[in-house]
């Protein structure tokens, strides 16, 4: 059997998006500004993949500015705000995103001030230390909504009305979140948030920034005049099309089937003794992303435990996928306060449409076997005494 | 290809699927415990010595896929080899023996060869110890 | 009849590309910085694509950066030699596409030295201006290698040789040439080259850029190590396949199809009274892209043939797809010297993969008859006399 | 849809497609020649005058789908018109006329009124001239 439990690194295009997206590479294939017949098609699809995506978090089309995935949104969304600005202060988080995380190093080096606020023990945000934070010279507030490595989902409501307080703009990196999330920017007056279709089991290579109306953004790239400005090159209509595709289909239905089986992993493996689930309680879908479990087992690696479970076909991850071949114990685990000795002994497991209760069954099986055999040749078995060697 | 650079060789997997001298040795002649700050990983090594000969090895490692085979190989090579022959041997040994590992993983080979080391030099203490009391 | 004759706006994915494609969406879709066995087939397919995107140009694996397109690599070329540099000055030509314009003008905002070399009346630039141009400061020399336009081919060898005589570097928009002219980087010393997808029949969203060994470059944006630390985010395994697989499938076979189709409809166009050829003449292909006819029919507005076409199913350009919604005379008609009064009366026919003899014989038709349509209409026959009217 | 306000509407595609009164009249009442810089279109009004109404129109454009069209509409409105009726048309009237068209072609239903302007203005110089020279 082979179980993908790695949703959070990507997901599985769902055929019927994928069959979707075929007619608009070989039928429809205009360049939507293009201005005959074949342009005209082109461009009536893209206008409805964007009122689609608009409508799931009801916003207005012209809105939605269609990017490249996740990595794109988010770094138009600060570059665009300081290329706008020129200067000033931004404020984010300890537990973002890289994409959110090396853009700040990046916009910090260029010399505007960066400042991250800290989260509590389940990675909920210190809206204390925001409000201390905010000064009429923070430009930006960027805020990771739904976590990709502990799943903590974001009070957009109450951050947004903070950070409005003070005449500031919020920006949310809703890449994990956008359809497992119920978000309404007009009723949280969130001003920009990130998307990526391939979390959601759309393509590879989209994503969508929302951008309310009034914001002004510089683009991160020169060109045509697509996109309202924001972002050109020629639209990848099939990409768009597929994106909107795959968001309708994320319904409650199958939101609520991903969950009962995150559920049922979550309660299985906190049996296995010193086993800990990080980040919030799996009961409130609106504080914890419903398709994330991350556990923490003591006295093994997780590197380890992932390659065991390779061998049974099993995949998880030791942390987001595009940190996965750096050795850093996890910045995330780390700002919600795991000590470093167990740290390393992190996996995380993250559903998606296509899983089954059956999988699920083989995976925590397999887990507590490979936990145990991991257990068996490490050194620790039910403390970390004799932990700090000396030369 | 170089962005391949971090896959595990055949032989790096094989000895992680079935370590070798995995475990404890409760009469052990020495000892060496070696934790490395870069990753948390922790590794024991016991030895068995007989007539300046090794002649059993085992381990417990705390660690990734790395640390786990560099220790199994490690206890492979070791095994029936003199005290000074083992004190021989360089973490290029082990890398070789694995087929190579990735850059970032490169102190994984060096922590088995540093509890060897350790090993030997407490086995050499409690020798010395050994001796001390028998004059 | 449907004929589609935009085939440099974009083109119709080939059937063949849509269904390798499509394994890779909902067959093989891990994550390719994945350590597990998903991950591991997408890291395969991923850089087996580079291998092949890197053969056609005679480069090196790990010189191919993927990216969204071409507007993308051209960008990540100019903007990122100038965040490594810092400052400079930058040399282009007067026929560049937008992406390479406006990217011009963005930098020259921020500080940057830009000087546009003159082309003569075929579009070929002008090496004696470019030697002169050239001097310690120049930091980028960006020249488009293939026009969108008017089909110029420019001679990379000479170019680049000139370039690196004196010690600059090279970049050139092979957008439109990629695969259509033999393009070897080894043999050329060009440094960096644009290419994208959805112009050879694969699709919309994915380009490359070839970058050089040794050449330095900044990202356009940050986050996660991928592509060489060169362009972060989740790569686009099933896009860059497809691009990849499109590339293999153009042939020198379909190369000549395709020009014996272009060649058949200038000559019958340019057999219609008061028409010219704009560009180079059509039998040299390593001067004048095969697939690109632009002619100008004097005394009707190339927006009237256009949509008077469009009524006939056969779809054209008057410019750029990108620059169709704008009113401003082609820049590179004026650059080539076209006079402003015929300017307008210019259409662009480009010929892909898809089309056939057939629908070339029944658009010169059709073309043929809506220009004398157009010409009853207008007030001028045989000559613009009385063009300029006074108030 | 904001980024489709290029499109064109229906009234302009058929007035495009079947344009009314194209043509010449050689023994016009009164001609307006006007040219347009911004795009480089050109239009020509002809107008045949009888007791003071418009009988007959005819026009040539040099320009884009806009402008032909432009063309055609106003022709049909102003046949049958009074000077001064047909004095008073602006442009509006005429983009009503063509269910409106996108910002960047606004300026074509200006060429057409300023045609007509024109045309009637040369109409008044003629009868002007006539009248004088039959004082
Ligand atoms: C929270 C979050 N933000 C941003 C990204 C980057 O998205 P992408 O890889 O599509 O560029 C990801 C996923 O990789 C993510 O999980
Ligand atoms: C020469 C040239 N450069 C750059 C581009 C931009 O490519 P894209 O639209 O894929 O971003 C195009 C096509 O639009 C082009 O023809």
């Amino acid at each position: 059997m082979r179980v993908y439990l790695d949703n959070a690194a990507t997901t599985r295009v769902d055929p019927a998006v994928a069959e979707e997206m075929k007619k608009y590479l070989t039928d429809i294939y205009g360049n939507a500004s293009s201005l005959h017949a074949f342009g005209r098609e082109a461009r009536e699809a893209l206008e409805r993949a964007r009122e689609s995506i608009a409508k799931k978090i009801n916003a207005n089309a012209n809105e939605i500015v269609f990017t490249s995935g996740g990595t794109e949104s988010d770094n138009l969304a600060i570059q665009g705000i300081c290329l706008a600005k020129k200067k000033g202060k931004l404020l984010t988080s300890t537990i973002e995103h890289p994409a959110v995380n090396n853009t700040m190093l990046a916009v910090k080096e260029r010399g505007f001030g960066v400042v991250k606020l800290a989260v509590d023990s389940e990675g909920f945000l210190n809206l204390d230390a925001l409000q201390d934070e905010l000064s009429g010279d923070v430009i930006l507030v960027s805020i990771i909504h739904g976590n990709n490595e502990i799943g903590t989902v974001q009070d957009m409501k109450a951050i947004s009305e903070i950070v409005h307080d003070k005449g500031s703009i919020l920006h949310m990196d809703c890449v994990q979140s956008f359809t497992k999330v119920p978000i309404d920017v007009k009723k949280t007056g969130v001003d920009m948030i990130s998307m990526a279709s391939h979390k959601i089991h759309g393509p590879k290579g989209v994503g969508a920034l929302f951008v309310r109306e009034g914001i002004e953004i510089e683009p991160l790239f020169y060109g045509g005049p697509h996109e309202f400005g924001k972002r050109p090159g020629t639209e990848n209509v099939a990409g768009a099309v597929a994106f909107a595709k795959a968001a309708e289909l994320m319904t409650a239905n199958e939101i609520s089937k991903i969950k009962s089986m995150r559920d049922y992993l979550v309660r299985e493996l906190l049996e296995v003794e010193d086993s800990l689930l990080n980040g919030p309680g799996i009961d409130n879908p609106n504080r914890r992303l419903v398709n994330n479990a991350n556990i923490t087992f003591k006295y093994i690696e997780g590197e380890s435990l992932l390659y065991k479970l390779d061998d049974y076909g099993i995949a998880v991850s030791t942390g987001s996928a595009c940190s996965s071949r750096s050795l850093k114990p996890s910045h995330v685990l780390s700002a919600i306060g795991l000590d470093h000795k167990i740290i390393h002994g992190t996996v995380r497991m993250t559903f998606g449409r296509f899983n089954s209760m059956e999988e699920t069954k083989y995976a925590v099986e397999k887990i507590k076997l490979c936990v145990d055999e991991l257990r068996q040749i490490s050194p620790f078995k039910h403390s970390f005494d004799n932990y700090d060697v000396k030369g | 290809m170089k962005m391949d650079a971090f896959r595990y060789s055949k032989k790096v997997l094989e000895h992680f699927r079935n370590p070798h001298n995995m475990g404890e040795i409760k009469d052990a002649d020495g000892i060496g415990r070696v934790g490395n700050p870069v990753c948390g990983d922790v590794m024991y090594l016991y030895i068995k010595v007989k007539d300046n000969v090794i002649t059993d090895v085992k381990f417990q490692t705390f660690g990734c896929v790395a640390a786990i085979s560099s220790s199994s190989i490690l206890t492979d090579m070791i095994k029936g080899m003199t005290i000074e022959e083992a004190e021989k041997l360089t973490k290029d040994d082990v890398l070789k023996k694995l087929d190579g590992l990735a850059p970032v993983k490169l102190h994984c080979s060096v922590l088995a060869v540093e509890a060897l080391r350790k090993a030997i030099g407490d086995y050499r203490k409690r020798k010395n110890s050994e001796r001390q009391r028998n004059c």
